[in-house]
């Protein structure tokens, strides 16, 4: 429906960070509901939020996606007792030394969701897409994965 | 303690009393008072029930002229319920709620003023004397306890609910006032309307609903045993006051239940004399319920021992912590 | 893209792409996602690409056979459905055929595409960068094998409630040890306090006695009553659990349980924990008349010995001690509290609920109001071995009411208290209406939101109600009040009236319907100590604070700790029947572990490469579980490979990357976000 | 209808009737709230507006901190008796002129007027009620709790361009 003059709509791509019961499963149940979102979130799962270290949430910036969606159980409920509470301080760690790399803090966006929220998932992911279209592309140029680990000792509590 | 301070439109006027004796107890508890200028009208509850977003910016006009002169504090107190809820609800919401802060924002820029939500602490007058300034203080101004008085703490609605800063410890059984009555050594009586509703302005647009409801109150606390009625709004002093003589009439029946505004008691407490309490200007004369004010304070009956319980004797109630 | 481990050429992946009959192949266009892999992924080991109507069909599970045998494949990719539903059924595949089973990947493109998305080439672009990311992935994996852990045939279970007890009973049955830990003086939880049962009115005490009395006597299970578990270190298979006695003051070893104490005992006073406060008991009591084990339980809050009687503190009349006619004497005033270590392999949870304290809901009047009671104050009125001797009576002990009102949901389906449905007290409120109506020939209210009786019979039992007379007004009680509204009122009816007030929602009117009594069905609340519990056992609560299932539908009597079981109410309110099923179906698991003699565990855990490790320590404080220690003569951290979860949060603090999460290492996610991005279009560096 | 302005939290009402059990002039009514919110979900639009109930409310707030949904029910009221106003389609005229007369003294003083109001209401609809309710009026005078007549803020100009303004936004047309 676009007119020739006007460009294709910037359509990011988006690295979603789920933890393997909580978020994913609330993804999965948002599928299961046949809850619609807009398909720019690639999903990767691990065990639990408290898995994602800094370098993960670079790496990807650094391969060319314009955001990191990490999401976790709700503080409270993590199923390996409290560990999102650590993905909660790395993130907030992780956005000042974005800010200092020079990237807007809010590409990468933490969210909580229950495996009994798929809608509030899906209306995570479209609060992101638009978060992240309203930024633009990111075009970080790549470069090489810091080699050791970003303030790791910071975080580590 | 400072405070910004509305009076609105009632306290000038028809509870008059209420903010005289305000004044004569102020210096007392050290609360220093400076009243917003040129305050307009809160809207009661009737701005909004015609202009939803103008009855904000009618509100917002007042929240904007205190931040602007709030000086040396942040809160704003008020004295009358719906005045209280009103500033307080405009602040709640224009705080949630980034459209209604943008729109009412963009209609006081109109009159080149602007209100940023959260910048004033709203309180009423009640809460302040109570949690702020503290039954201690009160305490201690203290000259002429009211012993003998049994008195029915009423709060009305608009102050503990909806509430929207937890401020209160009961939306449904407060005892705040009833803590501040005993300090000042008068008795108040446990009874179950202390937050019922006095009728607000069903009295104009539908007195029989506001006489049936006027009633409940004056009958409840006369059963409970009260002298008085003591209350923190001008619009509960006038519907169970003024109107009590109109439900009288529409219903035949002889109450005298006298209302006073617990600043006049705090007053009688601290040695003022009454009238420069406003006391005597209230419809129900409170004169015979002040006469009974003794100088003692009453014994206490000794409660018995518990003796053991035998088959079909009573059972025990539940604590109450 | 810059990955460390090319394929060097000898990986032979296999990529199956499922159409799952038209719930994928109808948004995703499959042969076009199989080609892509067949032909842009060739460079990555992808040797053959397939789609096929159903993955998971015995016709697909042998098409991914055949393949392996025939193509020699050596990792395999299947893009279907979530991993939660099949990843074991491919892992199954590639072991029977001879192919490490983790050396297989699920690439989610149903859920996570043809049912979120509408726009086809949309999501079709996005199962390709899905799969592109899980056969880097795939690529990265190593072949594993199942941990086992022996599994110490002694089991746990705690509580002593009726989930409990059933739990306790079928695993001793089976002829193995159970350790039965309960915190109050007996066994029998909260159905001991019941009356009948519904919907079949059977007495409660009649069918819950017998089974206490058979977990009292089993040689095979060990009773800690007036108990509580402290202490729980170890892993699934063999935990180490340290148990706190309280002091009974009475000697279990000695006590005949004649009751010659408790009758001489002066000290009267209001027994608010099986009573529920409308009956009393001595200071030193029986818990209830039929208590496993048969023993008394002196309260040291109320004896006269410790609070001081005549003599003071230390006197105290010592009438129990004075009458006791054991030789030695059962009395010990200087009895201490004991712990007990006891090595157990599996743990059942099921300590149960707490009831809604209904004086936080003020217009209903519970405390101030006397006629307001609750529906446990009338389980034990109803009850013939209750304060009443079974009479339903008002307050004042002596007069029936004529009209009685039963307020269902009372803390529950609320907002400002517990949203949940507390699910028994519809059907509990349906037999006290019965039970009221019976005994007193009352006129009966029930007020309700909705009447949920979903049981089997439970809807017949609300018929047989109807049948009764019992009046059902549709309405959420506003408020419960002695103050009639106008002397009309008042005049109609006789002091100490209550008034229910509600909006009878089928009439469309505001009632005011005097009653003489008024009961509110408090709903089940989690414990008030559920979360300390949890940590004890190492276990999640929700913010509700129910216990959480593995999995609420597929897995509701496992947790996420291994080894830790729950069953009844410790993970949401239950009726009987549901709470007994548990019990078994927990026993069930723990006699499926300890039958197996070891178990094997899923092999996703963090492992030390000991040749980094710097000794920092930083991630020993952060284990949820305990599973890292410092070894001091080697100046590294350890991970105990069996406590260990694999949640892998010491992984990312790790500051050397010297920690390996085996099944989500570095390498595995790295290779997958370059794989997600294969297609993302970077600009060039700036020139 | 269904987007009623004011609480987006309407679609959660479960018809529980704690609303209707709780208001004090809810025997009064023509529907309860609760049956209200059940109106404006089946698109009866004009049985709603017609309705008494917003304008019997009391804003007691009874409803709204028992709601076990957490619906601003006493909010929604305000929101209802301002679109009846729109719409015009209540029985009794009486009860909307009340707010209205009010808001007119506000906006043409900048403070209420008791007396004005008082006697501008109920002339206008209990002329005979208005004798009855004099020696109240009188009984206020006397004691110095009402004023003759109604006092008036210093910057009206200020209030009146923002309540312009303020209504301006509020109806875009």
């Amino acid at each position: 429906m676009s007119t020739p003059s006007t460009p294709t709509p910037f359509e990011p791509v988006i690295i979603g960070f789920t933890c393997n019961w909580c978020s994913y499963r609330a993804a999965d149940l948002a599928g299961t509901a046949r809850i619609k979102y807009p398909p720019n979130v690639r999903l990767i799962r691990v065990m639990c939020s408290g898995r994602i270290d800094p370098t993960l949430v670079l790496k990807a910036l650094s391969e060319g996606a314009d955001g990191v969606l990490i999401a976790g159980c709700h503080p409270g409920e993590c199923h390996y007792l409290e560990q999102n509470y650590k993905a909660l301080r790395r993130h907030r760690l992780l956005q000042k030394t974005l800010a200092q790399f020079g990237i807007e803090p809010a590409r990468v966006r933490l969210a909580w969701a229950s495996a009994a929220e798929g809608a509030k998932f899906a209306g995570e992911i479209a609060a992101m897409v638009d978060q992240v279209k309203a930024l633009g592309p990111l075009n970080w140029p790549a470069r090489p994965v810091p080699e050791g680990r970003a303030h790791a000792d910071e975080v580590a509590a | 303690m400072k405070a910004l301070f509305y009076p609105g439109c009632a306290m000038q006027k028809n509870a008059r009393p209420y903010l005289d004796s305000l004044q004569a107890i102020r210096e007392d508890i050290g609360l220093e008072l400076r009243e917003v200028e040129d305050w307009n009208c809160c809207g009661a509850t009737e701005y909004m029930s015609v202009y939803r977003v103008a009855a904000h910016a009618l509100v917002g006009r007042n929240l904007a002229l205190a931040q602007d002169q709030a000086g040396d504090t942040r809160v704003l107190a008020a004295g009358c319920s719906a005045c209280y809820l009103n500033l307080a609800k405009t602040d709640a919401r224009m705080g949630e709620d980034a459209h209604l802060k943008a729109t009412v924002n963009e209609a006081l820029a109109a009159g080149g003023l602007e209100y940023r939500p959260g910048s004033l602490e709203v309180r009423h007058l009640l809460d302040l004397v109570c949690h702020d300034i503290g039954y201690e203080a009160v305490k201690a101004r203290v000259v002429k306890p009211l012993h003998g008085l049994k008195v029915a703490a009423y709060y009305g609605c608009q102050v503990v609910r909806p509430d929207y800063d937890g401020r209160w410890d009961d939306h449904e059984h407060p005892t705040a006032m009833d803590k501040l009555l005993a300090v000042l050594g008068a008795e108040p009586v446990d009874w179950a309307l202390k937050t019922q509703c006095c009728g607000g302005h069903m009295s104009v647009i539908g007195p029989e609903v506001a006489y049936g409801l006027i009633r409940r109150l004056v009958h409840g606390a006369q059963q409970a045993g009260a002298d008085l009625v003591v209350t923190l709004c001008p619009m509960c002093q006038l519907n169970l006051d003024a109107y009590q003589v109109e439900m009288n009439r529409h219903f035949h029946s002889d109450y005298r239940m006298p209302v006073l505004y617990f600043t006049q008691l705090m007053g009688l407490a601290f040695g003022k004399p009454a009238k420069a309490l406003g006391i005597g200007k209230e419809f129900v004369s409170a004169a015979p319920a002040l006469a009974r004010i003794q100088a003692e304070a009453p014994k206490v009956a000794e409660t018995k021992r518990k003796r053991r319980p035998k088959p079909g004797d009573a059972l025990p109630m539940p604590g109450m912590e | 893209m810059a990955s460390d481990k090319q394929p060097e050429g000898q990986e032979r992946i296999g990529v199956y792409v499922c159409h799952c009959g038209s719930n994928i192949a109808g948004v995703v266009d499959v042969e076009s996602v199989a080609r892509f892999a067949a032909d842009d992924l060739k460079d990555r080991g992808v040797v053959l690409a397939r789609d096929y109507t159903f993955m998971c069909s015995v016709a697909g599970q042998e098409l991914i056979e055949q393949d392996i045998h025939e193509q020699r494949l050596t990792r395999v990719v299947v893009a279907a459905c979530s991993p939660h539903l099949h990843e074991k059924t491919f892992r199954g595949v590639c072991e029977r055929s001879g192919v490490n089973p983790y050396l297989s990947e699920m690439a989610s493109i149903r859920e996570h595409v043809a049912w979120v998305h509408a726009d086809k080439a949309a999501a079709t672009a996005k199962a390709k960068a899905i799969v592109s990311g899980t056969v880097e992935r795939v690529l990265q994996n190593d072949p594993l094998e199942a941990i086992k852990v022996p599994i110490d045939a002694q089991t746990l279970v705690v509580g002593g409630g009726i989930a409990g007890i059933q739990a306790a009973l079928e695993v001793a049955e089976a002829g193995y040890d159970v350790v039965l830990v309960e915190r109050e003086a007996s066994l029998g939880g909260h159905m001991a306090q019941f009356d009948k049962t519904f919907p079949t009115l059977d007495c409660a005490a009649c069918i819950l006695t017998p089974k206490m009395a058979a977990a009292g006597a089993h040689p095979k299970i060990h009773l800690y009553t007036w108990s509580e578990v402290e202490k729980v270190e170890g892993f699934v298979g063999s935990y180490t659990v340290t148990v706190r006695k309280k002091p009974r003051y009475v000697d279990e070893d000695i006590c005949t349980g004649c009751g010659i104490c408790v009758e001489k005992c002066p000290v009267l006073v209001v027994d608010d924990k099986f009573e529920a406060g409308i009956g009393y008991r001595k200071a030193i009591y029986w818990p209830f008349a039929q208590a496993v084990p048969n023993l008394p339980v002196l309260d040291p809050d109320t004896c006269t010995y410790y609070v001081g009687g005549k003599g003071g503190a230390g006197g105290g009349c010592k009438a129990c001690e004075k009458f006791c006619p054991t030789v030695p004497n059962s009395i010990k005033f200087d009895q201490t509290e004991e712990r007990v270590t006891l090595r157990v392999g599996n743990i059942i949870l099921a300590t149960g609920w707490d009831l809604f304290d209904a004086r936080r809901i003020p217009q209903y009047g519970y405390g101030r109001l006397a006629n307001v009671f609750t529906n446990l104050e009338l389980e034990r009125m109803c009850n013939a071995a209750g304060p009443t001797g079974g009479r339903v009576v008002l307050r004042d002990g002596q007069n029936a009411p004529k009209r009685v009102g039963i307020v269902h949901c009372v803390g529950s389906r609320d907002r400002h208290y517990n949203r949940h449905c507390s699910a028994i007290c519809c059907m509990q409120s349906l037999k006290l209406a019965h039970l009221v109506k019976e005994r007193t020939g009352a006129e009966v209210y029930n007020f309700y939101i909705d009447i949920r009786t979903p049981g089997k019979e439970y809807d017949e039992f609300y018929q047989r109600v109807l049948d009764d007379g019992v009046h059902f007004v549709r309405g959420k009680v506003a408020e419960i009040t002695d103050v009639p509204f106008d002397p009309a009122e008042a005049g109609r009816e006789v002091e100490g009236t209550l008034y229910v007030q509600v909006e009878d929602t089928l009439a469309g009117l505001q009632r005011r319907i005097p009653v003489d009594m008024v009961v509110l069905s408090a709903g089940l609340e989690p414990r008030r100590d559920s979360a300390a519990v949890g940590k004890t056992f190492g276990i999640a609560c929700s913010t509700s604070g129910w216990f959480i299932e593995k999995h609420a539908k597929m897995d509701p009597i496992a947790t996420m700790t291994e080894g830790v079981f729950i069953a009844g109410c410790a993970a949401g309110p239950k009726d009987i029947p549901a709470s007994v099923s548990q019990g078994s179906a927990a026993a069930a698991r723990v006699l499926n572990y300890i039958r197996q003699g070891e178990l094997a565990l899923e092999p996703v855990r963090a492992s030390v490469l000991e040749a980094q490790c710097s000794g920092c320590r930083i991630c020993n404080g952060l284990c949820p579980f305990n599973a890292i220690s410092f070894v001091a003569e080697r100046q590294v951290s350890e991970i105990n490979a069996a406590l260990c979860q694999g949640c892998g949060t010491c992984v990312a603090a790790c500051p050397a990357g010297a920690i390996q999460g085996t099944g989500f290492s570095d390498a595995q996610l790295f290779a997958q976000i370059e794989g997600l991005l294969r297609d993302v279009q970077r600009e060039p560096e700036a020139a | 209808m269904a987007a009623t302005p004011g609480d987006n939290r309407l679609d959660h009402c479960i018809q529980c009737g704690t609303c209707g059990g709780s208001c004090p002039s809810g025997a009064e009514m023509d529907h309860t709230p609760r049956r209200l919110f059940a109106l404006i979900r089946a698109g009866e639009r004009d049985a709603v507006l017609a309705s008494n109930a917003p304008w019997y409310c009391v804003s007691c707030y009874y409803c709204t901190v028992r709601c076990p949904q957490d619906i601003r029910i006493t909010d929604l009221m305000y929101t209802l008796k301002s679109m009846a106003i729109e719409a015009g389609l209540f029985h009794d005229a009486s009860l909307p002129d009340f707010s209205e007369t009010f808001v007119d003294y506000v906006e043409k003083y900048g403070r209420s007027f008791e007396l004005g109001l008082a006697t501008r209401f109920n002339l206008r609809h209990h002329p005979i009620g208005l004798a009855g309710m004099a020696p109240l009026g009188l009984g206020m005078l006397k004691r110095g709790r009402m004023d003759l007549l109604p006092q008036r803020i210093d910057n009206l100009a200020q209030l009146t361009a923002i309540l312009d303004k303020a209504k301006a936004l509020e109806s875009p047309s």
